[in-house]
């Protein structure tokens, strides 16, 4: 039972950082490596607004996500677009980026352990095992995000444009959708939803400024397995590298440190046999 | 004596015909004097030591560059070799009490091996997908390295390994005399034939296939050499740290190998070694003002980037010197005509 | 009869569902010069990626002096002496010239049928003069116009000593002078000979080409494709007054 | 003149793709621009479009290469060769691009959705949407199938609706007839009539002339970046400049 709750909460965790790791990735071939810093920093304002100021913890939430849209479009702005066509300065330069959140918490937060409230206490007993209202809260409002994510995507005209952009972005400029404000566009989207997983995941994890390597070496094996820019990719993908952590963690107790790695393994495996991952796209030879 | 007097008078129109002549070489072949001489001017324990690890980490900055800069296989789990040359070369010298002259080169065979290993999957992944794989495999090392403490020291690492030699300045010596010749092999590499087919790798893999080569071959043989360079920095830092631990594995050195490489200017060589040498000592002479070490560190490669995406010494490069539009040789920038076809710059 | 030197059978290459190559077959005698022509799309380009093994075939055996290609790499095609270049050009960008040519100069082929000549430098120069670009050996190749990048594609493929030279478009883009020059150069090649440390004993040569004019005065023989078969064979007089080609060269029916 | 184009220009780096061309294109005519491979029509189209100046933009930012852009391009009473790509199609210019380009992994419906970005106007996107299925019946029998999976002449169609659902005042169609069966080229070809039929403005760039040369009243060949004869079918034909650039005879 727990392996379920924790595999299922691992890996909607990942799913949501997967999405939108991929999501700026296909539309302006961005590799955001400061992705899951903007999540830790999402924590970070949760902790202060709610803790040290004393909000409600819904509010602060809220403030958190659209603070950290905002940190990331000023940066996309002034750090990346000048750089943009050069792929290698800018993977170097969200690197940088993370490094610069990760010292400022740590300057303004110490590097110690710190923990959010839960929002609502309490918990049931299942086959013996405690699961938390928490828990299940957390699980279910990263779901509705899910499918809104999905909605967003599928069903409306911003999100057409954003998966045409990023499967041709030629052909997209020739039916009038603006590409570069496009990717403008995105990476708000690909930045809020860091902040949101930050935000959900909160009350869950405790907050420390190395908090973010964590996730991000899962997100990017998450994004690898799934296939690069392929959503049902990284959503199935997420929840098989989530359970896979949670099983490894429940059969040998003792080797917790063993779940990264055995996850990892997965998927190299998984490339040896298919190097465009499970859903993604084989590059043809062109012709 | 009068051989002696015709091989200096030799040396001396060398350097005044070969070196002089071009700024870079000038600041090159100065900066490998004050190396050699800087004992000389300060013995202070703490800058030696700072020296020495810098120019540990300029052979892993340019063992990077040889595979990632050279072929273009963005790995991003550099300090596997590191690790795995640490690792290796610690253990045969506390299990089997080999030397450290003998435990580093054989440590460095072994991190060929992980070149090997690791070289066969990535042959068939590509692009992003490669650079975003080789993440995995430092990590899934320090999981090996956790699930054999009896082994491996676990979280702890080996310690009390040998050192080279107790003296300082003696090891100074050492370190920086192999750093000088491993950067030079590892230049005349690319420089070479195999250096042409590396670089033609990463332009356009097909085209290279088409001309005959078995690129397959070339880049194996590109993740051994990395991995052989990379390995003899991992050994020498076990012996010289006297400790090889978890941390020689971990995401933020093969971010850190990245930084400096493309910090530099790729596909150079001495671009990230440079790099090495101007950001490691930033960041350990700004200890006045400890907490804001890494701050600074990021704020200036992030500022460098932004305003020379290239890489810095690739634009300096660039600033000082000029290439002939004739003959190509390169020139000083404040020259009119070039020094050898006396062509006219502009 | 002597072992051909090609020798293609029920070759088919389809790609999601449009077969691109459909049963080709036909044979090639040594030095034999075939001119490979038809509208676009008719799958001339991918037939030549199929012989140099780029493409996988569906189906069909390509058997060069008796050896079978098909799933051998391409590499080893290549050291057998089958050379190509490449329509679009692919060049090393970032490479100097010489160093372009330099690759091919390295190959375990082109090494051993040069081993007195221990600079892959001088023989690069000689392939390089041979196509006309020595002049600009050491430039980028990206500073290059898209006439010289056809020139360099040559050299390229002329360094590697090849026994069969499958050539996608030399005239493409090219200016009519430019065309000329190119021509010379292809029939000076397949005359054979030494052009310095270059030796050339005459390749088999297969030209993809557009500009018929230029084509009809190199090659033996023409073959026309057409939505992946062939569709005509024969002398470049018989195939141009073939009132099929002409049809499926100027489209339905036109022509008249 | 609906589209006139002035001494236009191209230079990639030392290449150069245009060699100051002129021409123009009437509202409702059906006009093709002809030529052999490398001629440069396709980069014509791009340049009119906005394309090339976009890639040149891009370009910029990473120091690789430069493209040199000259010349006047007028649409509809307006300069347009300073107005960037996806404005262009604003105003009504549509390119259908060359080997049709579908979001391959979106299904046809999404496809000609993204055609209609600009149209904000539902009702008046239901009216478009039932033109282009009208035009093409196939397109809305496979209207929930994946556009990767469509055969070469359903993709060309879908290209054509897609771009079709721009609303276009002209549309340029950058050959497509390219690797189609003789029975399928034909179809695209009278789709492509019917659509002219329909009161828009077509440019097309074809290779194969003769088919083309039935549809079209003025025609422009191309050469190595030059008009080298304009005029209707038959005039070409008997020219002999269509036997000289296409079979150089």
């Amino acid at each position: 039972m727990n392996i379920i709750i924790t595999g299922l909460i691992t890996g909607s965790m990942l799913a949501l950082l997967a999405i939108g790791f991929s999501l700026i990735f296909g539309v302006a071939r961005i590799v955001n490596i400061a992705h899951t810093a903007f999540y830790m920093v999402a924590g970070y304002i949760i902790y202060y607004l709610s803790i040290r100021l004393g909000l409600n913890v819904i509010l602060s939430m809220l403030i958190a996500v659209v603070a950290v849209t905002l940190l990331g479009l000023l940066a996309y702005k002034f750090l990346i677009d000048p750089i943009r066509e050069h792929e290698l300065a800018v993977m170097i330069a969200t690197i940088a980026l993370a490094l610069i959140f990760q010292e400022v918490t740590l300057q303004i937060f110490t590097g110690d352990y710190l923990s959010v409230y839960f929002l609502i206490k309490g918990y049931f007993i299942i086959g013996g095992n405690k699961v938390f209202y928490q828990q299940l809260l957390t699980f279910g409002v990263v779901l509705v995000i899910l499918l809104v994510i999905w909605f967003l995507l599928m069903k409306t005209r911003l999100g057409l444009a954003i998966r045409s952009t990023a499967e041709d972005r030629e052909v997209a400029n020739l039916m009038g959708m603006n590409e570069s404000r496009l990717a403008m566009i995105t990476l708000g989207i690909s930045v809020a939803l860091a902040g949101v997983t930050g935000a959900v995941i909160v009350p869950l994890a405790v907050l420390s400024p190395y908090m973010w390597t964590e996730p991000l070496i899962l997100m990017m094996a998450v994004v690898v397995l799934g296939g690069l820019g392929s959503i049902k990719g990284s959503f199935v993908a997420a929840y098989i590298l989530g359970f896979t952590e949670a099983l490894v963690t429940f059969l040998i107790p003792a080797g917790a440190f063993l779940k990264g790695p055995v996850a990892l393994s997965i998927m190299i495996l998984v490339l040896l046999i298919r190097p465009e991952g499970l859903f993604g796209i084989a590059f043809e030879e062109e012709r | 004596m009068g051989l002696l007097g015709f091989y200096f008078r030799k040396l001396i129109t060398l350097i005044k015909g070969e070196v002089l002549v071009l700024p870079s070489r000038t600041i090159v072949g100065l900066f490998v004097l004050f190396l050699l001489i800087m004992p000389l001017i300060t013995q202070d324990p703490y800058i030696i030591r700072i020296m020495i690890i810098t120019s540990i980490f300029a052979i892993l900055a340019a063992s990077w560059d040889l595979l990632s800069g050279f072929t273009g296989q963005m790995n991003f789990g550099h300090a596997l070799f590191f690790g795995v040359g640490a690792y290796a070369s610690a253990l045969l010298n506390l299990h089997a009490h080999i030397p450290p002259w003998g435990s580093v080169p054989l440590g460095a065979v072994v991190a060929i091996l992980a070149g090997l290993i690791v070289g066969i999957p990535c042959l068939r992944i590509k692009h992003i997908y490669l650079a975003l794989t080789t993440f995995a495999f430092p990590i899934i090392l320090i999981g090996i390295i956790n699930a054999l403490p009896d082994y491996t020291g676990g979280d702890l690492g080996l310690s009390g390994l040998q050192r080279f030699t107790n003296s300082l300045v003696g090891g100074y010596y050492i370190h920086i005399i192999t750093m000088l010749v491993l950067c030079f092999v590892m230049w005349k590499i690319t420089d070479s034939n195999t250096g042409i087919i590396f670089h033609a790798i990463r332009e356009d893999e097909l085209a290279v296939k088409a001309s005959g080569i078995n690129t397959t071959r070339y880049k194996l043989l590109a993740f051994c050499l990395s991995g052989f360079f990379a390995g003899i920095a991992g050994g020498l830092y076990a012996h010289y740290m006297r400790i090889a631990g978890p941390s020689t594995l971990e995401v933020s050195m093969s971010f850190n190998v990245v930084i400096w490489a493309i910090f530099g200017g790729i596909a150079t060589i001495y671009g990230p070694i440079a790099a090495v040498f101007i950001l490691n000592p930033l960041l350990e002479f700004v200890r006045f003002w400890p907490e804001y070490r890494m701050l600074i560190f990021a704020v200036v490669v992030l500022l460098i980037l932004l305003y020379m995406p290239e890489g810095l010494i690739t634009w300096v490069r660039e600033k000082i010197e000029i290439q002939c539009p004739r003959c190509k040789i390169r020139n000083v920038a404040i020259r009119k005509n070039c020094r050898v076809c006396t062509a006219e710059l502009d | 009869m002597a072992v051909p030197l090609l020798e293609v059978e029920g070759l088919s290459k389809s790609f999601g569902g449009l077969k691109a190559v459909n049963d080709i077959r036909f044979r090639m005698k040594q030095k034999e010069v075939i001119g490979l022509i038809g509208p676009n799309g008719a799958g001339k380009t991918t037939l030549l990626r199929l012989f140099t093994s780029i493409l996988k075939p569906d189906s069909g055996s390509i058997r060069f002096k008796g050896k079978e290609l098909v799933g051998m790499k391409t590499w080893d095609v290549v050291n057998l002496g089958v050379s190509c270049t490449f329509q679009n050009m692919r060049p090393f960008r970032r490479l100097p010239i010489i160093a372009n040519v330099m690759v091919s100069c390295l190959s375990p082929r082109s090494m051993k049928h040069g081993e007195w000549v221990k600079r892959v430098e001088a023989k690069a120069m000689d392939a390089l003069e041979f196509a006309g670009i020595s002049d600009m050996a050491l430039e980028k190749a990206s500073t290059l116009s898209q006439g010289d990048l056809k020139r360099l594609e040559v050299a390229r493929a002329v360094a590697t000593d090849p026994e069969l030279l499958l050539l996608d478009e030399p005239f493409g883009g090219l200016s009519p002078a430019e065309t000329d020059l190119m021509a010379k150069s292809i029939r000076r090649l397949h005359k054979g000979g030494r052009f310095g440390r270059l030796h050339s004993e005459g390749p088999a040569m297969i030209i993809v080409e557009h500009k018929l004019q230029q084509l009809m005065k190199i090659v033996d023989r023409i073959i026309v494709l057409n939505f992946g078969t062939m569709l005509a064979e024969g002398t470049p007089e018989e195939v141009v007054n073939n009132p099929e080609v002409i049809e499926a060269y100027l489209g339905g029916g036109g022509g008249e | 003149m609906l589209l006139e184009i002035d001494h236009l220009n191209v230079r990639y780096e030392k290449a150069v793709l245009i060699n100051d061309l002129s021409m123009g294109v009437d509202t409702g005519e059906l006009v093709s621009l002809v030529g052999p491979n490398g001629a440069g029509k396709s980069t014509s189209l791009r340049a009119i479009t906005g394309l090339v100046a976009w890639e040149r933009e891009i370009k910029r930012r990473s120091t690789a290469g430069e493209i040199h852009i000259e010349g006047k391009v007028t649409f509809d009473g307006q300069r347009i060769d300073h107005v960037p790509a996806h404005e262009i199609v604003r105003m009504g210019l549509v390119l259908c691009p060359e080997r049709r380009r579908p979001f391959r992994e979106m299904t046809v419906l999404e496809n000609l959705m993204a055609g209609a970005y600009l149209q904000k106007d539902k009702k008046k996107n239901q009216d478009t949407l039932s033109k282009v299925y009208d035009l093409f019946p196939v397109l809305k029998e496979r209207s929930k199938q994946i556009s990767g999976t469509l055969s070469g002449g359903e993709q060309q169609m879908l290209a054509i609706g897609r771009a079709f659902m721009s609303d276009p005042k002209l549309l340029c169609i950058d050959e497509p007839s390219t690797g189609l069966a003789p029975k399928t080229r034909a179809e695209v070809f009278e789709k492509i009539l019917q659509i002219n039929r329909l009161g828009i403005t077509i440019l097309l760039v074809e290779q194969e002339v003769s088919t083309v040369f039935k549809m079209t009243k003025r025609n422009y060949v191309l050469s190595s970046g030059k008009i080298i004869a304009q005029g209707t079918g038959e005039e070409l034909m008997e020219d002999e400049i269509i036997r000289k650039t296409y079979l150089g005879l």
